[in-house]
């Protein structure tokens, strides 16, 4: 790797642009041969630019297994974000990567049940776990998905979740919204008290993804049901600039997130400053 | 001098202990005797284990107040005659309250530059002893002695005024020597004197320096907004780092003119500037072109008066009238 | 010399208010009174809304002159806004000046509606003097003519 | 990204003739964010409209760019058409490739390439703009006219008729302006008397319409729908609700030296008067200046002899504030000094006189009562030579570089009256050309020169000099070509006419502009003659212009017609193009409110959170959309760039500068 | 060991400079910062530089690559020009432990092939100190100032330059000028000896020489990070970033677009964690106060970089910071206020 380019990009063609939620819209990227852009592992981000607009990280939705193409879900929030979501398909934008380390699955994950809880956009890093989970089913245990969000309109990739993930065996999909809505009849409420509710076995590995404010209280949540902090990893995907370690912006205490991170175990998290 | 401080002492642990204020900001000493750093100061130990002032406490403390002004409580500050300036300008665009402040005039006779005692081939500078008008350094490479006069700070060596424009109470011990607001400009008509070539070769070698490390920017009591055109990506402007010539004359062009009319000459930019850039000479240079063409005005002189660049008369003159041809 | 100057088309932003510099410039065309090619209007609404860093980043991006028109003073749709652009450009191009870089580069005119004649005129006196200087040179970004 | 569509405008062969059009749309459809190019060869058209909005709805376009003509022309057009098609209006840009291209450079592949980078320009600053919505203000239903005149009577008599309240300020005692001083109106020679007056009277007697007359415009705040006015009554010194007009005052009182105004200064008044017979109000009033009483505190007479005890000395000026929807100026004029113009020996001669002066010296309520009698010895004259275009068309600055239009007909006018009554009276016109446009006009002028035998003369006089009792006249004929002097008994100027000067004052009270000569200036020469550029200010009459009295009376008509439009509105939209402020950038210093020319800006004091659970309180700017008129100077006083202007954005203005310097 | 005549160095940076770039001390408008050599150049080796030698291999700013776009075509544009090898001539002690402290930064993997490049380039040419400044510390952190490494290591003593190549690089640029230089003999080396000698005596006294930093190490990272004394350090900062960008170890920076007139170029630039928008992204910042903006500096170099690099801090001592804060307040203000008891 010592001649890897660290700071430039290649072109990505965006090829497929679908809305997920009124905010989220998810872009589908291959190279101009029409070729993943790079190989990655579940739970690693990429560097998405526009020229003159901005470059930001974002996590790869799509599974490593996939081998025709790059996915990454985005939520409307910035400059770059904006001018993203008005893209149109053929737009070409730059990607660099893969950066960061990847959640354990042929480590710590396998062979385990798995837990993934997800808030909003949160879920967009744990869809390559669960489709890379779903796409090596042997190798993992049961898998329960909980995943929260604002409205019915604001679950990510409900299209998928529906037809693909709870069709699966040995998957269970527990949905839920903030507030009651009439074409819902699912469960009503947030993610934490949802999750105490739904009071899972301990000898689950948990994986966490959202807000920060809900990872706080998810994790809480977990212990109380006696899940140890080792059992449990999220991801922290702040601040990123250079996506190398090197910038200066994204680290907490002496870690960086886009190269000791994204993923942490929280109880690794614990023994970090609180600053993120 | 050390008077002096013992009366700021006194003072301040007085109307800390009277409950007139609880908090005091002022200078806290350093390891050099010339390194002193503005500090805030909550009780009577504090005050007495380390509140300093000597001939090192150039820095205009006013700036400090816009934070204060979160904090709950009357702050005690003291300031010198040029720091009021500042002082009421930060009251005239409401940056400060007024109510919660408590202002100890001091002193002063001019501060003085450790880059102007090194400029005079002292190094190793471990300590300082002042004698009057003579001021012994003291050097791991011996001692010497020095003018006051010859070492002072660019801004106290033309000081613009020795008066307090805002104070609750006055210290000062000895006569203040007379100011003369005038000498400010010497500098500037010299470089208005020269040809355009001369003027840009001048400033193209002196700005050529910066670092944009936006000390000048940062330190400015006038600058106080929350964020600056150059930080912002809206503005177009923004920028770190000059990564053109282009943008070492945009960054400062526009600094100054920001602080157009509300400058107050207080000279921080310049005392802070890490590569010595005369930056009073561009501020001085609106300064002076406003007392030229729009009358006298002292930005901070009061806290009332409209500023020129918000004023006008149908009669101004018109933009490049006073310009020479060719010069 | 003739020569290089036929080649060298100076670039001239001009900006003019909406109501009568603006105007004046819509004069100058429906009177065909040219102007040269190189000369770009700007549209603002008075001449108060030219900020200083628009006149820079004109020279930045490769003008070669800046010119900014607005009403007489006295005659502002907004009443006052063109004295406060004269107190600005005055200070803003005496200190243009004063760190050296040519003064006759910059300039402010005040053009009526109905001077369309002196709007042409203006322009053609400018470009001319601009042309005699040549290239903005110290007031150049390199970067942006790469 | 945007979708934008590029529409080039060939305007017939205006814009294609010089520019390639086919060229410019294709370039352009090739830059980011253009979705769809066209061009058209006219697209203000009924049929270029439809190409757009066809454009809009098939290709999804969020916003257009049309390379066409000035904005000033169509830009509204373009805003209607995006609208109708669904688009926000202000997601329209236009590419100004006539005036400033095509009708200005005649090489072709300049022009095209200059249109293309004005084109790019305006799509760099569509890429940034933002769909802006005009907020909603309400609207008072009462208007304000200014000035009694003919065009204020007009004005205020249709707004009545249409049933809104409305008030008349006239600086003078009376209404009736320069029309009550005429004696007879060309082209019919009805009296202006005859009809002005009972439009005065109902003017007073309309429930509508309130005259405040001898009072001034003190102040004027506000905006469009809601402006507030102050307004100055001035001290009559005499109790208008008690005065019964009896004249009792006028006959008593001893200070009988005034100059009288309403008969251009020809004869006296007393201190005490009312300005002639018709005067609406029919109240007196006292000239401070000249009331011995005012002055030295001794007299009282017209006190004494006031049956009505309507005299009253302490009377003060008072002020009155009161709430308008639209406001109307209808100021008029007045004749221009002749202070440069010594040659006609205006100042030296009593018997050299203005034409608005000959208006008094015919008329029967006159100085004279009708009989022509020259001033300096009350005698008949028998030879009258008129001069035209005295001030006016004068490019040498002296005088006016307009036409007062009005002086040929009633030189005409003049001419044909006197040569009526004395037939014995040798009448000469100097004249450079006589204009008489209008209808009935040159049918008049004819009557005057076959008819009455006017002596018309085309050239210029030189000078006019007394020589024993006669006033020589000094001209070129040009016809004939030769040098003649006329001996004449009186000589008549046809001075030109100015707007009144205190329209210079009202101008700046309601931030409406002015032209170099002080005639205000219209929102649009040819299609919005009545209106000002600053909206909810309507120009009535004179102050626009030099016109007659029946193009005054329609522009007065068409004014009221504008105001009654504007008043039947419940709710006004407001320009959108306002400023804003950012309150996360906004540190509150004051200085934007301090260049605001409308006083749109005042603060407020607002909590914000800040990172870490922490809040803060902090004074920031806000601005009035309703009063913020969209000039800008806020935005750059702004130190921190914390307040921008809605639709001239300083990243739009950069962007702009941006596109126009790539070569 | 070589020698030249101090008044023929001018010959010496002549020669050097008519083959490869060189990189020196220049005095300009009063200030001395390292600076490409051209004739005439006020060359000044008796003060410390204001800014650090960092920028010949981490310029203040420099370009990474450019875009050109099209449409909806993007393509990228390599700018990087083949790095021609320079020397850097006249760095001290501390500045050449800098580098090392860089090289962690940037030339560990993914290695940054921009500063590498450069770095591969760079002769560098060491001069040893025999004046050290008040604010000095270098001795804190182990450096011998009076015994840089290098590829050439140069002693100024007695008039004489003296040049002692340590390394190919270094022989290969004394092969290319020794024309000009005398061989120095024993009594030569006496008297750089005698003056390390006396320099270190200096160097020892020197008020910071002996901060203690035993209090920073990394297993104490989060008591360091929740010290309370942190609040009244940081009160007077003014968040400028001087301390930053004279440091000759800060490596933060930004990258940035630059829309030029045909396209957009990429750029990266220093950029200072004093800043207040330095972690400010499209949602959020994670230092909001200028407390924590200050603390991450002083953490960064004192124990988050030594608990990745095996214990090695990264500050040097060369004291620019010391010199350069408006309201003097320094990292070794820090260190003697938060560091451990020793310091009092």
């Amino acid at each position: 790797m010592t001649d890897f380019e660290t700071l430039i990009p290649v072109i990505g063609v965006v090829t497929d642009i679908r809305k997920d939620t009124p905010d989220v819209k998810t872009f589908r990227v291959v190279t101009r041969e029409g070729q993943k852009p790079f190989i990655h592992k579940p739970g690693q981000c990429a560097m998405v630019s526009i020229p003159g607009v901005g470059e930001a990280m974002f996590s790869i939705t799509s599974s490593p297994t996939n081998k025709e193409f790059l996915e990454f879900s985005i939520k409307k929030c910035g400059c770059l974000t904006t001018w993203l979501h008005a893209m149109e398909v053929g737009q070409e934008v730059t990607v660099r990567g893969p950066y960061g380390n990847p959640f354990p699955v042929e480590t710590e994950f396998k062979g385990k049940d798995m837990l993934f809880i997800a808030g909003g956009i949160g879920l967009a890093p744990l869809r390559s776990v669960i489709n890379y989970i779903r796409d090596n089913r042997a190798n993992y245990g049961k898998v329960d998905i909980v995943y929260g969000s604002r409205s019915m309109d604001d679950l990510v990739d409900f299209n998928e979740i529906k037809t693909e993930w709870m069709n699966e065996p040995d998957f269970n999909v527990h949905l839920t919204i903030d507030r009651p809505q009439p074409e819902w009849d699912g469960h009503v409420g947030f993610v934490p008290a949802f999750v105490e509710e739904l009071g899972f076995d301990t000898n689950k590995t948990a994986v966490l993804c959202g807000p920060p404010i809900m990872i706080k209280f998810t994790l809480a949540s977990l212990i109380k049901l006696g899940f140890d902090k080792t059992q449990v990893y999220t991801t922290l995907e702040l601040r990123m600039k250079c996506g190398v370690g090197k910038c200066g912006r994204c680290n907490v205490g002496d870690k960086y997130v886009c190269k000791d991170g994204p993923v942490f175990r929280c109880d690794q998290l614990d023994e970090l400053p609180n600053e993120y | 001098m050390q008077r002096i401080e013992n009366l700021m002492k006194a003072k301040a642990i007085e109307l800390l202990e009277n409950g007139t204020v609880n908090r005091v900001l002022g200078w806290t000493a350093g390891d050099f005797y010339y390194d002193n750093t503005p500090a805030i100061f909550n009780s009577k130990e504090e005050i007495e284990k380390s509140f300093v002032y000597n001939s090192f406490c150039g820095a205009n403390l006013s700036k400090y107040l816009v934070k204060e002004r979160k904090n709950e409580g009357k702050i005690l500050v003291f300031l010198k005659p040029c720091d009021t300036y500042s002082f009421n300008q930060l009251v005239k665009e409401h940056r400060v309250n007024k109510d919660n402040i408590y202002i100890v005039g001091i002193e002063c006779q001019g501060h003085l530059s450790i880059e102007a005692i090194k400029a005079k081939g002292i190094d190793g500078v471990v300590g300082l002893e002042e004698n009057g008008e003579e001021v012994t350094v003291k050097s791991i490479y011996g001692d010497k002695t020095v003018v006051r006069g010859e070492v002072m700070l660019e801004k106290c060596l033309s000081c613009k005024s020795k008066k307090h424009v805002a104070y609750d109470e006055l210290i000062i011990v000895n006569e203040m020597p007379e100011a003369d607001s005038m000498k400010r400009f010497s500098k500037v008509a010299e470089l208005e004197a020269m040809t355009a070539d001369e003027r840009f070769a001048f400033w193209k070698s002196e700005l050529s320096k910066c670092i944009r490390c936006n000390a000048c920017r940062n330190v400015c009591p006038a600058c106080t907004c929350t964020k600056c055109v150059f930080d912002n990506p809206e503005s177009g402007v923004d920028a770190k780092a000059n990564a053109d010539k282009f943008e070492e004359k945009l960054f400062h062009i526009i600094r100054s003119f920001h602080v157009t009319g509300r400058c107050t000459d207080c000279g921080e930019c310049s005392r802070v500037c890490p590569q010595n850039i005369p930056l009073h000479l561009i501020n001085r240079k609106y300064i002076k072109d406003i007392n030229e063409f729009y009358g006298e005005y002292q930005a901070g002189a009061d806290t009332e008066s409209k500023a020129p660049l918000t004023a006008f008369t149908t009669s101004d003159i018109e933009p490049g009238s006073n310009l020479k041809e060719g010069k | 010399m003739q020569e290089i100057n036929k080649e060298y088309q100076p670039l001239i932003v001009a900006f003019c208010c909406n109501w009568c510099s603006y105007a004046g410039a819509d004069l100058a065309g429906s009177s065909r009174l040219s102007y040269p090619a190189n000369v770009k209007i700007i549209r603002v609404p008075c001449s108060c809304r030219v900020n200083p860093m628009f006149i820079l980043k004109a020279f930045q991006r490769g003008a070669d002159g800046v010119i900014m028109c607005g009403c007489h003073p006295g005659d502002c749709h907004y009443t006052t806004g063109n004295y406060y652009a004269r107190r600005r450009m005055t200070l803003l191009f005496d200190m243009l000046d004063y760190l050296g870089i040519e003064k006759e580069r910059t300039r402010v005119e005040w053009v009526s509606a109905a001077e369309g004649v002196k709007f042409s005129n203006v322009m053609n006196e400018f470009a001319a003097k601009i042309c005699e200087l040549g290239e903005n040179k110290r007031l150049e970004d390199l970067r942006c003519k790469e | 990204m945007q979708r934008i569509g590029v529409f080039v405008c060939w305007c017939g062969s205006n814009i294609a003739a010089t520019v390639d059009v086919k060229r410019v749309a294709e370039t352009l459809g090739q830059e980011p964010g253009v979705v769809y190019s066209a061009d058209y060869q006219y697209m203000c058209s009924e049929n270029g409209q439809q190409l757009i909005k066809t454009a809009i709805k098939e290709h999804g376009l969020t916003g257009i760019v049309v390379c066409s003509c000035s904005p000033r022309m169509h830009e509204a057009t373009f805003r209607k058409t995006a609208e109708s098609a669904g688009l926000n209006p202000y997601m329209v840009e236009i590419a100004n490739i006539r005036e400033q291209v095509s009708w200005i450079h005649k090489d072709i592949e300049e022009a095209t390439v200059k249109a293309i980078i004005l084109g790019r320009t305006a799509i760099a600053k569509l890429l940034l703009n933002t769909p802006l919505t005009a907020g909603e203000t309400g609207v008072t239903k009462r208007a304000l006219v200014i000035g009694g005149g003919i065009a204020g009577i007009q004005t205020a008599l249709d707004i009545a008729e249409a049933g809104y309240e409305v008030d008349i300020v006239e600086q003078r005692p009376t209404i009736g302006g320069r029309m009550a001083q005429l004696d007879k109106t060309f082209p019919t020679l009805d009296c202006a008397a005859c009809i002005l007056t009972p439009k005065m009277v109902d003017c007073a007697q309309n429930e509508k319409i309130d005259i405040l007359s001898y009072s001034e415009v003190e102040e004027v705040k506000g905006f469009v729908g809601n402006f507030t006015v102050k307004i100055r009554k001035k001290a009559r010194y005499i109790d208008e609700k008690k005065c019964t007009g009896c004249g009792i005052c006028m006959s008593v009182c001893p200070s009988k030296k005034g100059l009288n105004e309403f008969n251009m200064n020809l004869n006296n008044r007393p201190a005490a008067y009312i300005p002639f017979a018709q005067a609406i109000p029919n109240v007196a009033v006292i000239d401070p200046e000249q009331c011995i009483k005012l002055k030295t505190g001794k007299c009282g007479l017209c006190s004494m002899k006031c049956e009505a005890k309507a005299i009253d000395y302490t009377q003060q000026d008072s002020f009155v504030e009161r709430n308008y929807g639209a406001i109307v100026v209808a100021t008029g004029f007045k004749i221009a000094d002749l202070k440069y113009f010594n040659e006609y020996g205006y100042a030296d001669n009593k018997d050299v006189i203005t034409s608005l002066e000959l208006e008094r010296l015919m008329n029967a309520a006159g100085p004279t009562k009708g009989t022509l009698l020259r001033p300096s010895d009350n005698t008949h004259p028998h030879v009258i030579t008129f001069i035209q275009c005295v001030g006016s068309r004068d490019i040498s600055g002296c005088g006016k570089p307009y036409c007062s239009k009005i002086c040929c007909m009633y030189t005409a006018k003049h001419a044909m009256l006197i040569r009526e009554k004395y037939p014995d009276t040798e009448v000469h016109v100097f004249y450079i050309d006589v204009r008489t446009p209008g209808k009935n006009y040159d049918e008049f002028y004819r009557r005057a020169v076959e008819q009455y035998d006017v002596d018309y003369i085309k050239g210029m006089v030189g000078k006019v000099y007394n020589e024993n009792g006669k006033l020589m006249v000094q001209g070129s004929d040009l016809l004939s070509n030769e040098q003649i002097t006329i001996a004449s008994d009186l000589v008549v100027l046809a001075a030109a006419i100015e707007p009144e000067p205190s329209v210079r004052k009202i101008a700046t009270l309601l931030t409406t502009s002015i032209d170099t000569n002080n005639f205000l200036t219209e929102a649009h020469a040819k299609l919005r003659p009545v209106e000002s550029p600053t909206a909810g200010i309507f120009l009535s009459g004179m102050c626009q212009g030099p016109k007659d009295i029946p193009e005054t009376v329609s522009q007065a008509s068409a004014c009221a017609a504008k105001v009654i439009g504007l008043l039947a509105k419940d709710k006004l939209k407001c320009n959108p193009c306002v400023s804003i402020s950012d309150d996360s950038m906004c540190i509150g210093c004051g200085t934007c409110a301090n260049v605001c020319p409308y006083g749109a800006i005042t603060y407020v004091d607002k909590e914000f959170r800040l990172g870490g659970g922490k809040t803060e309180v902090r004074r920031v700017a806000s601005v009035n959309e309703a009063v913020c008129q969209g000039c800008g100077a806020c935005t750059v006083a702004c130190p921190s760039g914390a307040i921008d202007l809605k639709g001239f954005t300083t990243k739009q203005i950069m962007a702009e500068v941006e596109a126009v310097c790539k070569r | 060991m070589l020698k030249i005549e101090l008044n023929k160095l001018n010959d010496l940076f002549a020669k050097i400079s008519s083959s490869t770039d060189l990189i020196l001390p220049v005095t300009v408008a009063g200030e001395t910062n390292f600076a490409k050599y051209e004739d005439g150049a006020e060359v000044n080796l008796s003060v410390q530089t204001v800014k650090s030698a960092k920028d010949s291999f981490f310029p203040q700013a420099e370009d990474l690559m450019k875009f050109k776009t099209e449409g909806k075509k993007i393509d990228i544009i390599d700018v990087r020009e083949k790095v021609e090898s320079f020397v850097l001539f006249g760095v001290r002690a501390c500045d050449y432990r800098s580098f090392e402290i860089l090289d962690r930064v940037f030339l560990v993997d993914p290695i940054d092939t921009y500063y590498k490049a450069k770095r591969e380039k760079g002769v560098i040419v060491t001069l040893a100190c025999s004046r050290p400044e008040e604010s000095c510390f270098c001795s804190a952190f182990g450096i011998d100032a009076t015994n840089p490494l290098g590829d050439v290591t140069t002693y100024i003593a007695d008039g004489f330059l003296y040049w002692n190549a340590n390394t190919d690089k270094g022989n290969a640029l004394t092969d290319a000028v020794k024309d000009l230089f005398a061989q120095a003999d024993s009594n030569d080396e006496a008297k750089i000896d005698e003056q390390k000698k006396n320099t270190k005596e200096i160097l020892s006294k020197l008020p910071y020489a002996n901060v203690d930093l035993s209090g920073f190490t990394p297993d104490k990272l989060n008591e360091l990070f929740n010290d309370a004394k942190w609040e009244e350090l940081s009160e007077a900062c003014l968040g400028c970033g001087s301390c930053t960008f004279v440091c000759p170890t800060c490596q933060c920076y930004d990258i940035k677009d630059f829309k030029t007139n045909d396209g957009v170029k990429r750029f990266r630039c220093w950029d200072s964690c004093m800043y207040a928008d330095f972690t400010k992204m499209a949602h959020g910042n994670s230092r909001n106060f200028q407390l924590q903006r200050f603390r991450q500096r002083f953490m960064h170099k004192l124990v988050y970089y030594p608990s990745n690099n095996e214990g090695i801090y990264s500050c040097v001592g060369c004291g620019r910071c010391v010199k350069k804060c408006p309201i003097s307040m320094n990292i070794a203000k820090v260190i003697k206020t938060i560091g451990g008891k020793n310091n009092d």
